[in-house]
């Protein structure tokens, strides 16, 4: 009787829609949902794509943003775990520090799963683009397209405070040293989520390597810094960037675009895999432990 | 009676308190549960731990901005060194939380403590360069990466209950009722109301400012190494990241009770007002399910009317 | 006279919280006159000048100015009506310059520019400070003159608004005869340019010296407003005290005085400051200190006391050579020290009365650190009880006080303290006759229980109705010491003034 | 002669400046190009926009902790202006950046001032709650995506030059300069160093006390949003994350050149110092490619160190 009014706002999208007032005789479905954070237009994508299909398979949703806080994440689940939530929708901010919560949740009998980053804690499902693939796919790319005599200088825009970012990094960096070891990388730099900084950072490692081929940025607003200090010190350094956000495939399809290449994530899928996985669970299906959802790289061949 | 005068002096923002809870209480769906209600104290405890020393060290007329990454070092060396006991049991839990937050806290503290004592480096200034420096440790320790995969009973201290309250939230009560003492009753409290009224007064008066303020700084780092401890063990790991921005819930808490941010007027039981105020508005917003931007918004909104109505009733 | 009068007062009430500190006050105040007001602390000399001057509004009352009735809101209003205020409190800025603080809200400007004209500004500065006789530089920061210059910066500035009343609440009691007689000068050329002064002081000889007119107030009302010529000083005691009084002076019997040396001071120096200075206090006695604005005799007491370091010399307290490295360990050693200036060194403002009276003792009256509340409650109200200290009671901030009043509280906060040896750096500022009678007595009472006390003090008679022996200060040398038989004025102002000897 | 005993009194600060700028020429490769030097100035020029706000709010003795969030505010609305006309040229482009500027920073500043002002809020409540404000506004507004696809000639004045200077270093420049003469040379400056030295004197000398106070918020809140947008333009987005910490970096120029928080004494010229001692460690240390951690503690290390020279010195 309580999941009334005062609780549909967050899902107002969901909640007036007729299609989902028409099929509701069974008890509806509430999903609550942590994401890591609401700044960054991966996880908006991912709960556009959660909304979608909420109100497509008649699901109440409560969306709530940890703020890269891993305290307020336990906080949320707390939250959650009051409201009799159905089931939880991780984005944890550590994989490490995620097991509170998901035994909290467990001991109250609501399955969680999380996306994008595991928990070691024993959760249902993880759904996720593979971070470090991803950081393998642009290092190929880089050999492939870009550095083809597998020789060159690249440096990488990292985001430590990010363990998804670190992966991507690792997976660059790693692929090289196996698989182009002529291929160097010059400079690793930290630019922790803002844009600004990431052109500074962009700034300095152009003074510093005047031989810069390539730069690799592991989300892209890191690449969108980069890119407006590369074209200011009338360089020709080549990025690559992760996410697949609109803005990265819009500079993409520019004619002679120095940013030649985005690592994708299908944000949208990894939001619609996840509710379908949770409700399958709510609904006493089983679903895979380990749904991964593959990055792929998008250039001017297939930007659109 | 006297402490009834106490309170009637804050009134509006008691008042405000009250009326925010019967409001959350009426409106908020699953509010009023008394697990919900373990949960708001809960979601306060780590600000509360900080906010307390905080409230010390504005009360002097000073700041402190290295109380979050205090707190992530602290966490991180405590489960460090729980690590090295994987079958550690709660006392061995409990020995390594607080004599982790003693040492880290103590080290920490004194360090800024000298530089803002002794060398009379502007607080604002000293805890800025404390605050860049611990959390600069903290990632190098761990190269980023978090500490995890600790001993169960680790975890005691943050998600245990005794009976059917919280084992943190027995800390943070027996931490804010120990403050609320040492500020009101004894002449080291009394001291820090006065260096923060005036230090020239003080100083002619005999009392020994630098004391004063070295211990404040200490108190205030060493709860803030205890709040990044606790944390660690109601996340069950250690991050580099923790805690971060800390400093300003712990300040707008301090802030908003009334306690003065240029020093000697306010206390533990302002703080604990702003603490119950932030933390409800956090809880409620959160139950009703509003989008975390509209939240952020609410929040601002709500701290700023609370603070006005309880600032227009004071100069009457 | 056959003027009209500037500001007309009718009715005028005002209160506070526990306070009514204006009751149904009219009076007028007369171009070209200097109208007096006297009453004892607390009595609401200040309070009323506020509220003519724009501070606090009246609750009740009509304020006309030149005829026309008019309610300020602020102290703006009040100035753009020719009414400047010297104010019991120092208020100059600290952060600004000479220039600066007395051009405030009316700086020259660079003919469209909008910038301050800062040469003309710092010229004419210079040329204010000149006529009134004042040696200070117009771009010294106030931050760097000690309170008498910081005085007459403000008396500069009062005086160059061009105002038809000057306000002037107190303004001789951080100053020297010096000082005072060049005050007096210029009062003069204001009223012969027939502009109204209120003058406010406690000093009974300067008010006949100065004043045409005086209204008394005790307790908020107006007793009596009579011309200067046609009341004597013991009427206007007697009036403003509500009784008679016959003693004003207490000094302590000679007898008391022991041969024990509790203070010797030998060749203290602090370079620029003073130099050589040597003494010796004995138990029992009252020392007293004279000497002009800027002798040094602040900065000894403060180096003795362990506020400011000594560049040398010895001293010794109780026959054991000392070295104070703070306060701290001088009131450990027995020594307490009454600032001269009570807002900024003397009392918490923001604090109670209270906790102001314990603060120096709260240690040695706890157990293991933790207050003893009931001594501390007592003890407040004991004192304010002795001193007749005005207050609502002993939770009230004494930042609400009258001035006087808080000069009470700082006194006592040293009584409580048992030291044996107090230093009080001009303890009867701003005091009424009445409650300097008291503490005078307090004094004697003192030292007859076997203290001993320096007192530091600008007021002459003052020096010489209470000190068994004085000092004399010149220039940070000690330039005299009198055994107090038969020494008058003249004797000190000598051995003090800069072109003596 | 006057500039000189200005200068002379901050001397060890200079000295510092100096020593660090030496230093750095000489060990860190490439430090020396004058299109490095050019770069340091691009990289401070942010943070010197919101400082030069910031130091007339602290030398009020006030606190403005919502600059980073009125930043974002202002880049976002400035670029979703400039998304309306795809073709504008360059004075089209100004007029958005400054008249936005002018619009958000103005909006957001006299909410700040009003509630510092009249209603009597502390500045570090009601700045904390505009910044939550302003933030979550930004994030509403956008839903946390970008704005993007700006016109080419959007990006004239964060990445442009004029001869061999860049266009926003310019701007700086003649805002430093501005501030400057204002503090120094007009009454209103006069103002706000008096009422940071004491509000109750100002208020009895006749100085509207309520008004400086406003005025000092809309400055700051008007600079922030300029560096909002300019970053908007140097950087040909706008971003609802942008500025996020920025009211950190900025208070810590100012307080590092050695302002008085509480108020009355500093100004524009130990704010250059604070910004060119804090961009020059930045600038090295990432030329130097230490790893960001390290960056990290080496910069609060520093700043600790010319900080306790530059203290050490003045009580001498
Ligand atoms: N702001 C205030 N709040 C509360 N009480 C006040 C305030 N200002 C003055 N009073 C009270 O009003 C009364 C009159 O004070 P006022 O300052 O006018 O005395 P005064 O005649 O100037 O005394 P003094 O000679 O000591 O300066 C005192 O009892 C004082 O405590
Ligand atoms: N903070 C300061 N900075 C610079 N000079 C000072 C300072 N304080 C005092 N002085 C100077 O030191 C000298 C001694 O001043 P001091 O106040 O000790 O004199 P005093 O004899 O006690 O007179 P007063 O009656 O004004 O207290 C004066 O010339 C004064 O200008
Ligand atoms: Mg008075
Ligand atoms: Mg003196």
């Amino acid at each position: 009787a309580c999941s009334g009014p005062g609780t549909a706002s967050a899902s107002s999208a969901a909640a007036s829609a007729p299609a989902s007032t028409a099929d509701t005789a069974k008890k509806e479905i509430t999903v609550g949902v942590s994401l890591l954070t609401r700044e960054h237009v991966f996880y908006n994508n991912i709960e556009t794509a959660l909304n979608s299909k909420a109100k497509e398979l008649g699901v109440k949703l409560v969306v709530q943003d940890a703020n890269q806080d891993a305290s307020k994440q336990l906080s949320q689940v707390q939250d959650f775990i009051t409201q009799k939530v159905d089931a939880i929708l991780l984005c944890p901010t550590n994989s490490a520090g995620s097991k509170s919560m998901v035994e909290l949740a467990e001991k109250a009998n609501i399955p969680v799963l999380t996306m994008d980053v595991p928990s070691d804690g024993k959760t249902v499902s993880h759904i996720s683009t593979d971070n470090y693939k991803g950081g393998e796919l642009a290092a190929e790319y880089l050999v492939k397209s870009v550095l083809t005599a597998k020789k060159g200088n690249a440096a990488v825009i990292t985001y430590s405070e990010i363990e998804g970012c670190v992966n991507r990094e690792k997976g660059f960096t790693e692929w090289l040293a196996k698989n182009a070891p002529d291929v160097k990388v010059v400079d690793v730099q930290n630019y922790s989520g803002d844009q600004a900084k990431a052109a500074d950072v962009m700034q300095n490692m152009l003074q510093k390597h005047a031989d810069l081929d390539a730069v690799f940025c592991v989300g892209d607003p890191a690449a969108m810094g980069a890119l407006s200090s590369i074209k200011s010190a009338n360089k020709k350094v080549k990025i690559i960037g992760f996410d697949g956000n609109a803005e990265g495939v819009a500079e993409i399809k520019k004619e002679g675009s120095l940013w030649v290449a985005d690592v994708a994530q299908d944000p949208a899928k990894i939001g619609e895999t996840a509710l379908q996985a949770a409700v399958d669970t709510v609904n006493g299906k089983s679903v895979e432990k380990l749904i991964a959802i593959s990055p792929y790289i998008i250039d001017k061949s297939n930007a659109k | 009676m006297k402490k009834l005068r106490h309170i009637t002096q804050d009134y509006t923002m008691v008042l405000f308190l009250a009326a925010l809870f019967i409001v959350s209480l009426i409106s908020v769906p699953r509010f009023a549960e008394v697990g919900n209600l373990i949960n708001v104290l809960m979601q306060i405890t780590i600000n509360a731990l900080i906010a307390t020393g905080m409230t010390f060290v504005i009360l002097t007329g000073g700041i402190d901005l290295s109380v979050g990454s205090v707190a992530a070092l602290s966490g991180i060396v405590s489960t460090s060194l729980i690590q090295l006991t994987p079958n550690a049991g709660i006392p061995m839990s409990l020995l390594v939380i607080f004599g982790t937050s003693l040492v880290v806290g103590g080290i920490c503290g004194a360090i800024t403590a000298f530089n803002i004592a002794k060398l009379r480096v502007p607080p604002f200034v000293a805890t800025l360069a404390m605050m860049s420096i611990a959390r600069g440790l903290a990632y190098v320790y761990t190269n980023a990466k978090p500490v995890f995969g600790l001993p169960d009973a680790y975890a005691w201290l943050g998600l245990g209950y005794i009976g059917p309250i919280p084992v943190m939230v027995i800390i943070m009560i027996i931490i804010l009722a120990v403050a609320f003492l040492i500020l009101r009753r004894t002449c080291f409290g009394r001291y820090v109301f006065a260096v923060g009224s005036s230090e020239d007064v003080s100083q002619l008066s005999g009392i020994n400012v630098k004391r004063v303020k070295f211990y404040v700084y200490i108190i205030c780092a060493v709860l803030a190494a205890l709040a990044g401890a606790v944390l660690s063990s109601r996340l069950q790991a250690g991050q580099p990241a923790a805690a971060n921005g800390y400093e300003l819930n712990a300040i707008a808490a301090v802030a908003m009770g009334g306690t003065s941010m240029s020093g000697g007027r306010g206390g533990i039981s302002q703080t604990i007002l702003g603490l119950c105020v932030i933390g409800i508005i956090n809880n409620a917003l959160s139950l009703l399910g509003i989008s975390s931007y509209w939240q952020t918004i609410a929040m601002g909104a709500i701290i700023l009317i609370a603070v006005i109505f309880d600032q227009n009733k004071k100069d009457l | 006279m056959g003027q009209k009068p500037i500001v007309e007062l009718s009715n005028i009430n005002k209160s506070f919280p526990g306070v009514k500190a204006l009751s149904d006050i009219s009076v007028d105040f007369y171009p070209g006159e200097v109208h007096v007001l006297l009453g004892e602390n607390g009595a609401g000399k200040s309070t009323l000048i506020k509220i003519i001057s724009g501070v606090y509004q009246t609750d009740s009352g009509s304020l006309k100015v030149n005829g026309e009735e008019v309610r300020f809101m602020n102290t703006r209003e009040g100035l753009a009506h020719g009414i400047s205020v010297i104010h019991q409190e120092l208020s100059v800025i600290p952060d600004l310059t000479v220039a600066e603080n007395i051009f405030l809200g009316r700086e020259p400007k660079i003919a469209g520019t909008g910038l301050i004209d800062k040469k003309s500004m710092n010229q004419q500065t210079q040329e204010i400070l000149d006529s009134i006789g004042v040696k200070i530089s117009a771009k010294a920061m106030i931050r760097r003159l000690n309170n008498a210059d910081r005085q007459m910066v403000e008396i500069a500035r009062a005086v160059s608004q061009d105002s038809s009343l000057v306000i002037m609440d107190e303004p001789t009691s951080s100053l020297s005869n010096k000082e005072v007689d060049a005050l007096f000068t210029v009062i003069n050329k204001l009223k012969k340019n027939n502009v109204a002064v209120i003058y406010i002081s406690h000093r009974l000889k300067e008010i006949t010296a100065i004043g045409d007119r005086i209204s008394i107030l005790r307790d908020g009302q107006l007793i009596k407003t009579a011309l200067l010529s046609e009341i004597s000083e013991d009427d206007m005691i007697t009036l403003m005290v509500g009784r008679q009084m016959t003693q004003f002076y207490y000094r302590p019997e000679k007898e008391a005085i022991k041969d024990e040396i509790v203070l010797k001071a030998e060749h203290l120096t602090r370079s620029g400051v003073f130099e050589d200075v040597s003494f010796e206090l004995r138990r029992g006695e009252i020392l007293g200190v004279a000497g002009l604005i800027g002798a040094g005799r602040t900065e000894v007491m403060r180096a003795i006391f362990g506020a400011d370091k000594l560049d040398g010399g010895k001293c010794s307290v109780f026959g054991q050579e000392v070295h104070f490295r703070s306060p701290r360990e001088a009131i450990k050693a027995g020594i307490g020290l009454i600032p001269e200036d009570r807002r900024g060194q003397g009392l918490l403002l923001q604090k109670s009365v209270k906790e102001n009276t314990s603060l120096a003792s709260l240690y040695a009256n706890s157990s293991h650190g933790v207050i003893d509340q009931k001594w501390e409650t007592d003890v407040a109200r004991d004192y304010i009880k002795r001193l007749h200290t005005k207050t609502p009671d002993e939770n009230a901030r004494t930042k609400n006080l009258s001035g006087g009043n808080q000069q009470k509280v700082v006194i006592a906060k040293w009584l409580v303290a048992k030291s044996k040896i107090l230093i009080m750096d001009e303890p009867t500022r701003g005091i009424d006759v009445n409650a300097k009678a008291e503490i005078y007595a307090l004094m004697k009472e003192f030292v007859e229980n076997g203290g001993s006390i320096i007192m530091v003090s600008s007021e002459m008679p003052e020096v010489i109705g209470v000190s068994t022996r004085i000092m004399i200060m010149r220039e940070g040398r000690v330039s005299g010491m009198l055994d107090n038989t038969d020494v008058a004025e003249k004797d000190i102002m000598k051995l003090a003034s800069l072109n003596a000897g």
